[in-house]
């Protein structure tokens, strides 16, 4: 009588069956993460995306990152004027803030601001740099090379 | 082009002493635990 | 489905012992909303920053609230050693741990409304794009649940459980912090299209944390 | 390891870890576009390498306590042992890489992905030690401390690809990159590879001490909750006096 009323024992195949659909559905999300989740984590636009995005954007703060064309960097007593490029696209940065060590011609650099018409008002300037160290020559030569 | 020392300096001693305050308490407290464990038996 | 029929009998349990106790109507939820006011009067010299700031306000608000929910849950189970109960019930650890995430689901849910009341009240907002919201809204909800009843269970049984509940979750929580708070702020103000990838993430928090909440209750709850 | 060879290992670390010192300050030469300020590199690389070999080594020794044919204390108290030494690594790899960020990149935080999932990997693991800080027996310690360690390290392998998911200030890895490229050659990369080297030493040092020490701690508790329980029994049930 008392055995009926007792719960069943859980079958240990069922939790086998659990930790399998567990591990496939972690496979599928992890697969899902390296090619659709790419896009989803946005700390910087590229300069492309900025400009063809421009009018949606409207004045909304933003970080946009890109390479400082060469010979464009005019600098004033609280910031400077320069140009961006990247992936093709170009476009005019009015940076107020304080200067930066690492600024120069083909840095690449991160400005955070908005959108004032064609010219991006920038409050904010980081400098990147990239994975190569070199004691003898600038990361940055293919710039230097493709632009001189 | 600013060499920026004071940064290399503060990071290479804040490592050291950490490093020697953590290895500094390991090592007395690991002397203590095997001095009380030789004394409890 | 056994296991679903068994998670309902949980959370209808736990869903009632609130509704008599009224805990979570009457201090989780006024809580909340004092936090809400408190931001306000954090940042109140500045009218226009409030609705800017509003969609990581309000999450931030809901997940300090949430910590109440799930330490809540738990103590419940602490008392009259009702958690000997739920072990030797013989219910399945995984309808447990879905019964119980569906009641704070429930509870967090209420706390959403009340919130984006007082948010579209004292913030200034004005709610957009209802479908991107509420999904956001529901995935959130869900990881917020499962991972807080998984570290619920985690923290079971300690004497210091409530402070260690936060400690836990909040870190753990933070990818759903993050989405939900970029998603809103995208459906309110911004590039409703941009939500999308955030929502997605946020998705994929849910049905992680459900997978590890399924996997891992019963043997804690064993352990506890 | 015996004594004799414990203290070998450390010696022969401690040396490699000054030679470090040397090579990384002054021999190695400065990086042409960041000046002195790359020689934080030599500590920044290895202290992140370290801390995900140590909660790799965490996640690993609290799946084979998990595992029923392979559990024992000993994985438990190792998994504790390295992650304590992996929150100092990374603890440390955050301080370097903030004082290293204000000069190049001229911030000293920035909320990019790299930086963000690091910052919560911190924080899980400082979670995860005070869990086990908690926990009053080791009996109630062992199973969820190991499935919080196993949550934990999710975050491991996404704080290492998020310079190759997503658009971040962080730049992609020197060598392990996805095409393995290595970009540092010549005296910097001796110096890079024997630092990574000598802290590996470090670490595996820190942690068996750390492991041992655990091991002294948990005997000594064993012994005196035996010296206790014995005690109150024999004032329960006093002998009974030897009448003569």
């Amino acid at each position: 009588m008392t055995d009926t009323q007792l719960p069943p024992v859980r079958p240990k195949q069922r939790m086998h069956l659990r930790y399998t659909l567990a591990a496939v559905a972690c496979l599928a999300i992890v697969a899902w993460m390296f090619t659709e989740l790419r896009g989803a984590v946005v700390y910087l636009r590229p300069v492309s995306y900025a400009v063809s995005h421009r009018s949606a954007q409207g004045t909304r703060t933003f970080r946009m990152g890109g390479t400082v064309v060469p010979g464009t960097i005019a600098k004033s007593s609280d910031g400077a004027r320069f140009e961006v490029m990247e992936g093709g696209a170009k476009a005019q940065v009015d940076y107020s803030g304080g200067p930066r060590d690492l600024f120069r011609d083909c840095a690449p650099v991160v400005v955070e601001g908005h959108w004032a018409g064609n010219v991006f008002t920038a409050s904010r300037l980081l400098i990147r740099h990239g994975s190569a160290y070199d004691a003898s020559k600038r990361a940055d030569a293919n710039c230097r090379a493709s632009t001189s | 082009m600013d060499h920026n020392w004071g940064y290399v300096a503060a990071g290479y001693g804040i490592t050291t002493g950490a490093l020697l305050v953590y290895g500094g308490w390991l090592w007395n407290r690991l002397r203590r635990a095997q001095q009380s464990a030789t004394d409890g038996d | 489905m056994s296991i679903l029929r068994e998670a309902r009998l949980v959370a209808a349990k736990d869903l009632r012992i609130e509704r008599r106790s009224r805990v979570a109507l009457q201090q989780i939820v006024p809580f909340g909303v004092i936090v809400l006011v408190l931001f306000a009067f954090a940042i109140d010299p500045d009218r226009g920053l409030l609705p800017r700031l509003a969609p990581g306000l309000f999450w931030a608000a809901l997940l300090l609230a949430s910590i109440l929910a799930v330490n809540r849950s738990f103590a419940v189970e602490e008392a009259n050693g009702a958690r000997d109960g739920l072990r030797l019930s013989g219910l399945d650890g995984a309808a447990i741990f879905l019964g119980k995430a569906a009641a704070i689901a429930a509870e967090l849910a209420l706390l959403e409304l009340v919130l984006g009341v007082g948010v579209i009240v004292l913030y200034d907002v004005t709610p957009r794009n209802a479908l991107v919201l509420f999904l956001t809204a529901v995935a959130a909800t869900i990881a917020l649940a499962a991972t807080g009843t998984v570290y619920g269970i985690v923290a079971a049984g300690l004497r210091v459980r409530e402070t260690l509940v936060p400690l836990l979750v909040l870190p753990a929580v933070t990818p759903v912090m993050l989405g939900a708070t970029r998603a809103f702020e995208s459906a309110l103000g911004g590039v409703p299209s941009e939500a999308w990838p955030w929502v997605q993430l946020l998705g994929a928090c849910a049905v992680l944390s459900v997978i590890v909440g399924v996997l891992a209750f019963g043997p804690l709850l064993e352990e506890s | 390891m015996s004594r004799n060879a414990r203290r070998v290992f450390g010696g022969v670390t401690l040396v490699l870890l000054a030679i470090t010192a040397v090579l990384a300050l002054w021999v190695s030469p400065a990086d042409k576009e960041q000046g002195d300020a790359m020689r934080l590199l030599y500590l920044h690389v290895p202290t992140a390498w370290l801390a995900y070999l140590a909660f790799f080594v965490t996640a690993l020794a609290s799946a084979l306590w998990l595992w029923p044919r392979t559990r024992s204390t000993t994985w438990d108290l190792l998994a504790g042992a390295s992650a304590e030494v992996g929150v100092l690594f990374t603890g440390l790899m955050l301080m370097l890489g903030s004082l290293w960020g204000r000069p190049i990149w001229g911030t000293w935080w920035e909320w990019d992905a790299r930086l963000t999932t690091t910052a919560v990997l911190f924080f899980l693991y400082l979670g995860y030690l005070a869990l086990r800080r908690t926990a009053d027996t080791s009996e109630q310690r062992g199973k969820r401390c190991a499935i919080a360690a196993l949550i934990a390290f999710a975050d491991v392998p996404i704080v290492h690809f998020s310079v190759n998911w997503w658009q971040t200030l962080h730049q992609t890895g020197t060598v392990f990159n996805p095409k393995l490229d290595v970009q540092i050659h010549g005296t910097m990369a001796v110096t890079l590879l024997l630092s990574v080297l000598s802290f590996t030493m470090l670490y595996v040092c820190l942690t068996l001490s750390r492991l041992r020490l655990a091991e002294l701690e948990e005997g000594r508790e064993q012994r005196e909750l035996e010296l206790a329980i014995a005690e109150r029994i024999a004032a329960e049930h006093p002998e009974p006096a030897v009448t003569v």
